[in-house]
This record gives C-alpha cells, structure tokens and sequence, in this order.
C-alpha cells in the first residue's frame, strides 16, 4: 500500500510540547496569582500536553471513531471515583 | 419474638420498622409472582410429546410493562426513604439541645465520657491517652473536662430526651450498634462522627460492635442503660460526686 | 487473516504432534486453558467449602471440640476448639477464596476460555501466550493466597473486604506475613484477570466467523464481554489498593494512617469502587449461561433478546455508580449515601427485566427438564430472593440496622450460591461433554440438584431472621450477648443443614470424576442445541474448525414453526439465507 | 479525511474484522485503558489525600529537585518524538532509520530510568522516604525548622514514592521491550513497511507512559 500519505508534523509537535513544559515551570516559581488560579493554568497546560502526544503520537486523531471511544471511556470513571472521594471532605 | 426484629425502644425505630415492612410486602409480592409463576410454568408447560413450543421472540408490551413498573416502585421507595434517612443522619439532623455524650472505641472496649454538671464535654488529644490513668486523652487544661465523667463498658441514656454521641476510634474501625435503638454507626480513627437517637423505654439493652476489629471483636461489646429522666439525673449526679471525690472511674 | 489461519491450523488439527507438555501443560489452546481453570477454581471451591464448614462448626456448637479439629496446630485449633483469632481468618479466607478463586475464576477463567472462540467461531483466543500467561498468574496467586495459610502466625483476618487500618497494622491485627502474603496474591490475581480480559475483548470484537455479527451472539458471549470489560476496568484499581495496602505494610507508608494525615475511607472508596462492578463480575457471566441453558431447556427462542442484551449493559453500567451501598453507615457524606441508595434501587429495573424475560422464555414452551435447565430455573429461582433482599439494604434507614449482620450474609449466599454457583454447575454439565467427549450421570445429577437447592435453602434462608434478630457478621460466639442466645438453636440447624449441604456436594464430586473416565460417550449435540460449538467433534481439536463457520442466524432459533426438528443450528443455510458479509461487526 | 488517515495509519495486514484494527493492536489500546484506571487509582488517592489533608503540603521545589526532573520530562518527551520517528521510518520502508530512532527511543528511556534512580538516591540520603521524613536527617531538621508542614509529609513520601515509582517501573519495562524488538527484529530487518506491528504497538504504549509522566510532573512536581 502506498506509504506517500500526509502525517502530521512530529517535530511541530515536539517544538509544542516543549514551549508548555517551559511555561509550566514559569508557574512553578512564586507568582503574584492567586493558588487555584495557577492550579488551574497547570492542570489546562497538563492537559493540553496530554492531548497533543494522545492525538498525535498515538494517532487517536486519525483513528475510526469506536477506537477513540475505547480511548477515553475509562477517564469519567477514575472521575467519578476522586469526585467521591474528595466530597468527603466538603460536607 | 427472637427470631423477628427486636423491641424498639428509640424514636425512629418505628419508622425504620415501617421502611423495613413496606420493603418487605413489595418485594414479598414480587417474590410470590415469580416463584409462583415459575412454579406454575414448570408444571404447565413441561415437555410433552408431540408438543412444540410456541415460537415467538418476545413481546414489547409485556416488556415495558415489567420494566416500567418496578421503575415508579424503586423511584418511590428511593423518595420515601430519602426522607427518614435525613432525619436520622443527614447534616444537620441531631436536635437543637440533645445531651452529648463522647464515645471512644479501642480494641475491644468502649468508653463513655459524660459531660457533668457544666454539660460540656472536656477536649480530648489522641496524644494524651494513657492505657491507665487517661483512656480517653481528656486534657486536663480544658476546664471543660475538669468534671467530665469517664465510664468503661456502661452507657447510659435518659429516655424522652434526645441523645447525640460523638464517635471517635483509637486503633481501628468500630461500629457502635444498639438493636432496639436501631441505631448504627462506624467509629473511624481521625474522624469525630456525630450519632443522636432519642430511647423511649426504660430498661437494659446491649451495645455490639458491629465491625470486625481484630480477634476480639466478638467480645467488644457494653451495657446500655436506658433511664427515666429523673433517675437519670440522680445517676448523673452522685456519679458528678463520686468523681469529685476520686477523679475518674 | 482466516485463509492463513485456517490452512496453518488444519495442519494442527491434523497431525497434533506437541509435546505433552505443550499440549497440556504450558498449553496455549483455549480449551484446556479453560480445563486447567476448572480444576484449579473447583480445587479452590473445595478449600472455601471446607472452611465453612468449620465456620459453621463454630456457629452450631460454640467452643466443643471439632471433629478432626486436633489435627489442627496449637495456634489455630488447641485440642479442636476454635480460636477466635482462626475463626476470624477462616472467614476472611472462605470470603477471598470463594469470590476471587472459585465464582470468579469459574465464570471468567473457565467459561470465558472454553466458551468465547468456541461459540463465535474463532479458533482461539486473539493471544494464546498471554491467555496462558493469565492461567499461569492466577495460578501462582492461589498459590500464594493457600500458602499464607501455613505461616506461623496465620493468614490474612481482616475480612474478604480488608479495611484498613486493621489490614495494614500488624500490631492491630496479629498477622505481618499472613496480611502481607493476601496482598500480593491479589496483585498477582489482579494481573492475571486483566490479561484475561483484554484478551477476552480483543477475541470477542475481531475474531467472529462471517455471519456471528453481534446482535447473534448467545447472551453467553455477551456477558462473558461485558464482564471482561468490567474486569478490565475495576481489577485494577483493587491491584492499586492492594499495592498500596502492601507498601502500608512493608514500607510503613501512610495512605490509611489517620495520625499522619491518612484516610480510612480511602481504602473502602477504593475497594467497594472495584467491589460492586466485581459482585456483578460474579452474576452477569451466571446470567448469559442461565439463559442459554433456559432457552434450550424451554425449546424456545429468548424472550426479548435484545432487552437481554441492553439489560446486561444497564447493570454494568450502573455498577459503576452504586459502590457507596455498602459504606451507608461507615461515616461517608450522608448526601453522597442518597445518591447512592437511589442509584443501587435503579438495578432493580435491568434486572427485573432479565428475570422476567427468563419466565416469558419457560411461558407455552416445551421444558425439557435435563439438569443443566434444572440448575437454570434454579438459578432463577434462587438469585430473586438474593437480588430482592439486596433492596432491603439499598435503602439507607434500613440497612443502618442490617449492615453487617447475618441479613447481609444471607444476601451474599443467596446470590453468589443461589445464583452464580447454580449456574455454574449447570454449565459444568451442559458443556461436560465438550471438555471431556462424556456425558455426567443424569440420575445423580438430578439428585445433586434437588439435595443442594433443599438444604442450601435450609441452610441460608434462616440467615435473614437472624440479621433482623440482629445478628452481626464475623462474630466467633453469639453467645456473649444475651440478646443473640435464644438463637443458638437457629444457629445449630443452620449448621447442621450446612454439613448436609456439603456432604451433597460429594455426590457432584464423585459424579465428576466417575463420568470423566467411565460415564457414556456424548453424541455430537446432546442437547439439540443451535451453538457453534455442537459442528465440532467432542472434545473439539486444536484450532477448532479447519475453516471457520458460516453463522446464518441468532443461537435460539428453536421450534422454529415448519421445521421438523424444534432446533435449528446457527450454521444449518436455508435457502432463503444469503450469505454474510465479510465484515459484520459494522451493525447486522 | 478521518477514514482515509485512519486507513493510512494501519499497516497494511490482512484485515481483520471487527474494528479493522488489527488485534495486536487493539489489545494494546484495550490494556491501556486497564493502566488508565490503575493510574487513576493511584493518582485518585493522591488528589483525594492531599485534597483533605489537614495544612498544607510541602512547596514545590523544596523537597524535590525540579531542574533535573524537567530535563527529565524534556528527554521522556524527545523519546516520545524518537519513537513515533520510527514509526514513520518504518512505515515509509526504511529500516535503518528504523533501527536509529528506535535506538535513541531506547537511550532516551534508559536516561530516564537512570535520572530517576539517582533522584531517588538521593532524596533518600536527604531523608525524604516512603514513610515520610528519616529521622535525625536533614529534612528532619528542615520540618523541626518549621520550612516543612510536619503534618503531610507522610502523606508526600507515600504518594510520591508510589505514583513516580510505579511510573518508572512502566518506563523500565518500555525500555526492556523495546530492547527486545530492536535485537530480535529491528537489527536483523524483520520489520518491512508491510509489517511493522511491534513497532506501532510498543509506540503506543511508550506514549502512553510519557503522558502519564506529564501529568504526574504537573501535579506531582510542580502543583
Ligand atoms: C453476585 C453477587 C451480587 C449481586 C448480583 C448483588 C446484587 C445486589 N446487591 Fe449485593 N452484595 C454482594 C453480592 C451481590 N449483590 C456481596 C458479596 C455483598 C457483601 C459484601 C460484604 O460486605 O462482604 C453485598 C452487599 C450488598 C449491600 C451492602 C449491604 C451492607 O453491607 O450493608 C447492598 C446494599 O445496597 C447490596 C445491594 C444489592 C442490590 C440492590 C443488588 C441488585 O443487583 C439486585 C437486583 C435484583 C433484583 C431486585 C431481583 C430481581 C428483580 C425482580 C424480580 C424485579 C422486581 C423487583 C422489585 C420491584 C424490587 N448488596
Ligand atoms: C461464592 C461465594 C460463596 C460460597 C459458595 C459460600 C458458601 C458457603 N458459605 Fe460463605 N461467604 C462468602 C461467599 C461464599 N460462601 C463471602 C464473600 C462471605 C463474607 C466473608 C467475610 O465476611 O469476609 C461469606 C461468609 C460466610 C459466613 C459468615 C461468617 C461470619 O460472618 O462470621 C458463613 C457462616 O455461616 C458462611 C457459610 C457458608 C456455607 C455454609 C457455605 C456452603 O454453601 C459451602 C458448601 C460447600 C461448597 C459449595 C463446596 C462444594 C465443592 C464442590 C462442589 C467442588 C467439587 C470439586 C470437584 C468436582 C473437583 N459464609
Ligand atoms: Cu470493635 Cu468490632
Ligand atoms: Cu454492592
């Protein structure tokens, strides 16, 4: 089978992931922002870090639907699980 | 009866008792329509020669039918004891000016601490307890706890008046269970779990733990007195005096 | 892949010529993988049942010698009296060995093996090495967990549910080697169920023959997969906890540890999060075989096929959301407890469906009585009165005065022995002939059947009057309080009825054995069934089928009207039938 | 597009049915979501402790050393791209770049390992170990000092010797498999732009570990 088709662009890819690691390190040093706001810029840098090397490293962008399904279905799970542990301690 | 729910002897062991009757009638129901009717199909339509079995792959109807209706069952019964459930352990259920007892739980006794005259119950420190002289880390710079009483094995309660105990575990999880009160709950290390119940009859009951805490668990288990208001105070009372006379018991 | 398969393994099927301990040993074909989990899971069955049995010499007769109890050690037994400390680890031990080496490794070692290629027509599972792999962890696990029974200071005694602190501190419970030696044999335990559910998946979505699209796959293999996928997502988080619970032990961390910051509930969260979706580990494989035995038995189509199907999803999927029914009273979020009640009394609507499909199925069929349907209508029978006592404790109020007393331990029976381990034994003798190319004595099984479902039924049911007496759990002598002595008598015919009920259980045991070497050839379809797995000779050879199956139709198509026998094999073409397309996985 | 790439990214294999995902290839995806959950338990408990811990927890960089570990993270990360890398060499039909990515996939992973064991090494001599703080060391004197909460450092050592440990040993068992492939298949030329399978495979799982470590070294190192 032909081999000559379109791929993403890995090192882009790579160039990416590095600049966020650069920044979640500026936020890892004292900042005049509040705790959960910087709480909240880590876990969105995280998870946009996560997504690029599940997208485009595994290919989960360019894979039939039912195998992206596959993919994700356990993350609401382990959800549930903290959101249950942690209301423990909000009540 | 023994072999039927005990006495109840709290407020809310009625209601509890209903919960568990209307429980019981709706699954009761349930149960005799499918055993009866398996029994009756068993009977009816077993094999017999030249016979074919009716051919079919369901019927949609039916199948709504016997979905939908335990739904609206389960849905109600989920409701109804929603309710009794709050009033009994939601957040803010223990009534305003019950008489607080502190209960500490250890491999494999229970210990009562009575608030005394002043109605306070003294802090208590994890890190103050003593095997012998301290059981429950009562500290001592707490003027509270100055006339607080410390009893083994023996809780007592005064009746048509609303009791809340606070829970509190040394080693391991206990469970503090009182049958005719109806009433359970765990004791947890590191955490103070608050349990109220008003008792209604006088008389003597028996406290079980119900959580498996280690080779003792069986034996784990204390004496509930139940007293009228009046003989109550008078325990209280002359216990305040004895406790004044050699600190605690 | 099938051509190339079909030719490499015709050559298999042929000339078998592996060595005998690749072929049953270190074999890497599904169904002996699935003999070996039979054994090893019966063996461990046995084990659980004898434990009980001097559970229940405890119970019936407090503190008198036992017979054969002098041959225990000191430290256990002295002079054949129970000790409170053994009598605490026989309970922790039968809970383990029954829920994660006898049920579970029954219903998803034995029959998820032997079953899956079997009844869609693979010739194997999708990888036969870490199949083996699975059989071989799960073995040493056993291993493990038996062997924590003879170290000197005892075996695990914190309950099957080992909640910590009492798990993690020795000094708190008696036991450093004993506690330690369960938590590996879970971790190991946990590896191997995960090796077997990816397998059992990956088999189940690519390796179905043309024609066995998913919505004509028996309610077997659709369990059997539901259930895989259950195991897959809950065993490791139980493996997590279990190697914390190590680490507590061993390095003196402090996940549960209250006085540095620990949380004791952590570890329930976590157990009970991978303990409810592993109750119906435990059910829904029993449920799939039930129905294939009833549908056969009735010579009847499934009643409601694809509510069947949608059912067995709803239940797993609010497995997931249900855990918190068994934490009502252990200090959790009372606002949490709600929600939990109302979503563990929503099961009972999947369920009701199920159990009322079964009947419609038996409804103007034409019963066969043959002892795999006796054990189907059984199971029926015996998992209402498990799943309908389950309401009483799924309301908050009530299970505050039942948790864990004998209300619960009826519970338990009723739906792990009343449900899971009846039908069990019926597909211990349905597929007998498939495993072994013999039939088990009709007769005896037949006895078997009625002498287990009367003294089962004398042994658990009066269990429930003793949790409304107030009866707690894992209690090593009622008698210490006064209010439990009148029920001494109860607790002497429970037990009594107990050793009947083992001692039935030696008729299915000799059976076993009897019929393996001298019980009469089986036919090449027994029972008239419609499976792929009858088209094959008995026992079926490496591989299975030279060239897969074509499948035409769903597995239930019985008395068909017009047709002169009532069954009609999935791979039997009508003229009317077309061919399947190559690629049925994409709808039907 | 989607069919189309999702054809390209699948080897050319007799398909097979079902997904028309080859299996070697699905079972991997399918055991991934099995580590998702085993991650989730153990990084469940670490949100849930440190989320009802009483005061608040050690800050970031004080006990852990950040620099080193972010160098880690950069290398789990150019191994991630080395790997996919070779994928594409292979897919395209070129062997040797094949057995040259791979290769510095496998360096890349046996750095990693190496950096971690010596943080731990280390941490260790300064006294942070899975129970918490080692007596009479010098984080001991640091928490007597009160520039570390006393109250959750047990907690800390627990979470974080669990969750980067049993990291690390996934990380191990990459580098261990892909050092499998590379000598059994990758060195003697087994793998064609026709059959790549292993390649594609341990590709996945080796993604898979590195955003596990992304996200660990959020929450772990830098939260
Ligand atoms: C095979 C295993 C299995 C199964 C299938 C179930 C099924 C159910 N279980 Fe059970 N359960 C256990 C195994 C199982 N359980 C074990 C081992 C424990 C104890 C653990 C321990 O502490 O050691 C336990 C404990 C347990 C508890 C905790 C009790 C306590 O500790 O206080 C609760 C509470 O809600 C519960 C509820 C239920 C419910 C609601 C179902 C439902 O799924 C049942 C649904 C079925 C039906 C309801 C019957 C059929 C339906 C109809 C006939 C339709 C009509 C019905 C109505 C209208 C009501 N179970
Ligand atoms: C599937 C699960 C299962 C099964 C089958 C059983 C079977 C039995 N159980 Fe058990 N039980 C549990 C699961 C099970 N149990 C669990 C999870 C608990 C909770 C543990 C805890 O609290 O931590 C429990 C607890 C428990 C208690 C409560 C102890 C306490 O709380 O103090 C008691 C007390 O009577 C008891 C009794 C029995 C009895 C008499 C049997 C009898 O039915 C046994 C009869 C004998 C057999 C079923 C074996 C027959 C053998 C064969 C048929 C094999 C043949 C072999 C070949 C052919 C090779 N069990
Ligand atoms: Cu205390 Cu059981
Ligand atoms: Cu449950």
């Amino acid at each position: 089978m032909e081999t000559a088709h379109k791929r993403p662009n890995y090192i882009l890819i790579w160039v990416y992931l590095a600049v966020l690691t650069a920044l979640e390190l500026g936020l890892a040093f004292e900042l005049p922002i509040s705790k959960n706001v910087k709480l909240a810029l880590l876990l969105f840098l995280a998870i946009w870090k996560a997504l690029l090397v599940g997208l485009y490293f595994m290919h989960l962008k360019f894979e039939r639907w039912n195998l992206r399904i596959l993919a994700i279905v356990p993350i609401p799970l382990a959800l549930i699980l903290i959101a249950a542990g942690m209301s423990e301690h909000i009540w | 009866m023994a072999w039927w729910l005990p006495a109840q002897a709290s407020t809310f062991a009625g209601s509890i008792d209903k919960g568990f009757l209307a429980i019981l009638i709706i699954t009761g129901i349930t149960f005799v329509l499918v055993e009866v009717g398996l029994i009756v199909f068993v009977i009816r339509y077993r094999a017999r020669p030249g016979r074919k079995a009716h051919y079919t792959h369901g019927s949609t109807p039916a199948e709504v039918i016997w979905t939908a209706i335990p739904a609206v069952t389960m849905v109600i019964l989920g409701i109804a004891s929603n309710g009794l459930w709050v009033k009994i352990k939601g957040r803010s259920s223990v009534p305003a000016g019950a008489y607080t007892i502190g209960v500490h739980a250890k491999q494999f006794e229970w210990w009562f601490t009575y608030p005394g005259p002043d109605g306070k119950l003294g802090r208590v420190k994890q890190s103050l307890i003593d095997k012998t002289s301290n059981p429950t880390g009562l500290d001592p710079d707490d003027p509270a706890s100055k006339d607080d009483i410390v009893v083994r094995n023996q809780l007592h309660v005064p009746t048509g008046h609303p009791v809340v105990l606070y829970l509190s575990a040394e080693d391991v999880i206990h469970s503090f269970y009182v049958p005719q009160f109806r009433v359970r709950q765990d004791a947890v290390p590191g955490l103070e779990i608050r349990v109220w119940f008003e008792a209604t009859v006088p008389g003597n009951y028996e406290l079980g733990c119900s959580m498996l805490c280690g080779m003792g668990h069986y034996k784990m288990r204390a004496q509930v007195f139940a007293h009228t208001q009046a003989d109550f105070d008078t325990w209280a009372a002359d216990r305040a005096a004895k406790a004044k006379g050699e600190g605690t018991s | 892949m099938t051509t190339v398969a079909a030719a490499s393994h015709t050559a298999h099927a042929h000339h078998d010529d592996r060595s005998f301990i690749k072929k049953y040993i270190f074999s890497t074909d599904h169904k002996i993988i699935g003999i070996q989990f039979l054994f090893l899971s019966l063996f461990f069955l046995l084990v659980g049942g004898f434990l009980a049995m001097q559970i229940r010499w405890q119970l019936g007769f407090p503190g008198k010698p036992m017979p054969g109890g002098s041959l225990l050690p000191e430290t256990m037994a002295p002079g054949g009296v129970i000790l409170p400390e053994y009598y605490i680890q026989l309970v922790t031990m039968h809970g383990t060995f029954m829920v994660f080496f006898a049920i579970m490794l029954l219903l998803v070692g034995v029959y998820a093996n032997f079953l899956i290629p079997l009844k869609i027509g693979a010739h194997d599972m999708a990888f036969p090495r870490i199949n083996m792999a699975s059989f071989w962890s799960a073995f040493a696990a056993g291993g493990v967990m038996l062997a924590s029974m003879y170290v000197p200071e005892g075996a695990a005694r914190a309950g099957w549910t080992m909640y910590a602190p009492l798990s993690a501190r020795e000094d708190l419970s008696g036991a450093a080697l004993g506690q330690q030696l369960w938590s590996v044999s879970i971790i190991l335990f946990g590896l191997s169920s995960v090796l077997g559910s990816l397998n059992y998946i990956t088999t189940v979505i690519n390796n179905r023959a043309p024609g066995m699209t998913w919505f004509r796959m028996p309610l077997s293999i659709w369990a059997l997969f539901i259930t895989a996928i259950l195991g897959l997502l809950a065993v490791p988080v139980l493996a997590g906890a279990a190697i914390m619970l190590l680490f507590e032990q061993v390095l003196g961390t402090h996940f549960f540890d209250p006085a540095a910051g620990g949380q004791v509930l952590l570890w329930q969260h976590l157990f009970w999060f991978f303990g409810h979706p592993e109750v119906y580990i435990l059910i829904l494989p029993a449920m799939g075989i039930a129905s294939d035995l009833i549908a056969n038995g009735s010579r009847k189509p499934i009643f409601g096929y694809h509510s069947m199907v949608f059912a067995i999803c709803g239940i797993a999927f609010l497995g997931w959301i249900v855990w918190g029914h068994h934490m009502f009273v252990s200090g959790m979020n009372p606002t949490l407890g709600s929600s939990f009640m109302v979503s563990t009394l929503l099961i009972a609507v999947p369920s009701a469906i199920k159990v009322f499909n079964w009947m419609g199925t038996m409804w103007r069929g034409n019963l066969r009585f043959h002892v795999p349907m006796l054990h189907g209508v059984g199971f029926v029978a015996m998992f209402t009165i498990g799943g309908l006592s389950g309401i009483f404790m799924a309301a908050t109020p009530v299970d505050m005065f039942i948790h864990d007393t004998y209300f619960i331990v009826a519970h338990i029976h009723y739906v792990l022995f009343g449900g899971s381990l009846f039908a069990i034994f019926g597909a211990i003798v349905y597929w007998f002939p498939k495993m072994f190319g013999r039939m088990m004595n009709e007769g005896w099984g037949k006895v078997h059947f009625w002498l287990t479902m009367l003294f089962y039924n004398m042994t658990f049911f009066p269990m429930h009057n003793l949790g409304m007496a107030g009866h707690m759990r894992r209690l090593y002598d009622p008698n210490i309080y006064d209010f439990l002595k009148p029920l001494q008598p109860l607790n002497t015919f429970i037990s009594i009825s107990a050793f009947l009920l083992f001692g039935s259980q030696i008729i299915f045991f000799v059976n076993f054995w009897w019929s393996m070497f001298k019980g009469k050839k089986a036919p090449l379809n027994p029972w008239e069934d419609n499976g792929l797995e009858w088209t094959l000779p008995s026992p079926a050879p490496h591989g299975n089928w030279e060239t897969p199956p074509t499948v035409y139709r769903g597995p239930y198509e019985f008395s068909v009207p017009g047709m002169s026998e009532d069954y009609l094999p999935q791979t039997k073409k009508l003229p009317t039938d077309r061919e399947p397309a190559m690629t049925p996985a994409h709808g039907h | 597009m989607t069919q189309a790439m999702a054809d390209a990214m699948r080897p050319p294999f007799p398909a097979e049915r079902g997904l028309d995902v080859y299996n070697k290839k699905l079972g991997m995806w399918i055991f991934l979501a099995s580590e998702v959950m085993f991650f989730g338990a153990l990084i469940g408990s670490y949100v849930i402790l440190r989320f009802g811990a009483a005061g608040d927890w050690a800050k970031p960089g004080v006990v852990l050393n950040i620099k080193i570990t972010a160098f880690n993270t950069f290398l789990l990360i150019c191994s991630s791209v080395s790997m996919v890398k070779a994928y594409a060499a292979i897919q395209d039909g070129y062997p040797d770049k094949l057995r040259f990515w791979l290769l510095m996939t496998i360096l890349g992973g046996a750095c990693f390992v190496g950096i971690q064991v010596f943080e731990y090494i280390h941490l260790v001599e300064h006294g942070f170990v899975p129970s918490g703080v080692r007596e009479g060391s010098e984080l001991a004197e640091m928490v007597a000092a009160g520039s570390l909460p006393a109250a959750t450092m047990g907690l800390y050592g627990s979470t974080f010797f669990t969750m980067t440990g049993f990291h690390g040993f996934h990380v191990t068992c990459g580098v261990l498999s892909m050092l499998y492939l590379y000598v059994t298949k990758a060195l003697p030329g087994k793998y064609t732009a026709q059959d790549f399978a292993g390649i594609e495979v341990v590709g996945l799982y080796w993604h898979f570990v590195d955003l596990v470590w992304i996200i660990l070294f959020t929450i772990v190192y830098l939260v």
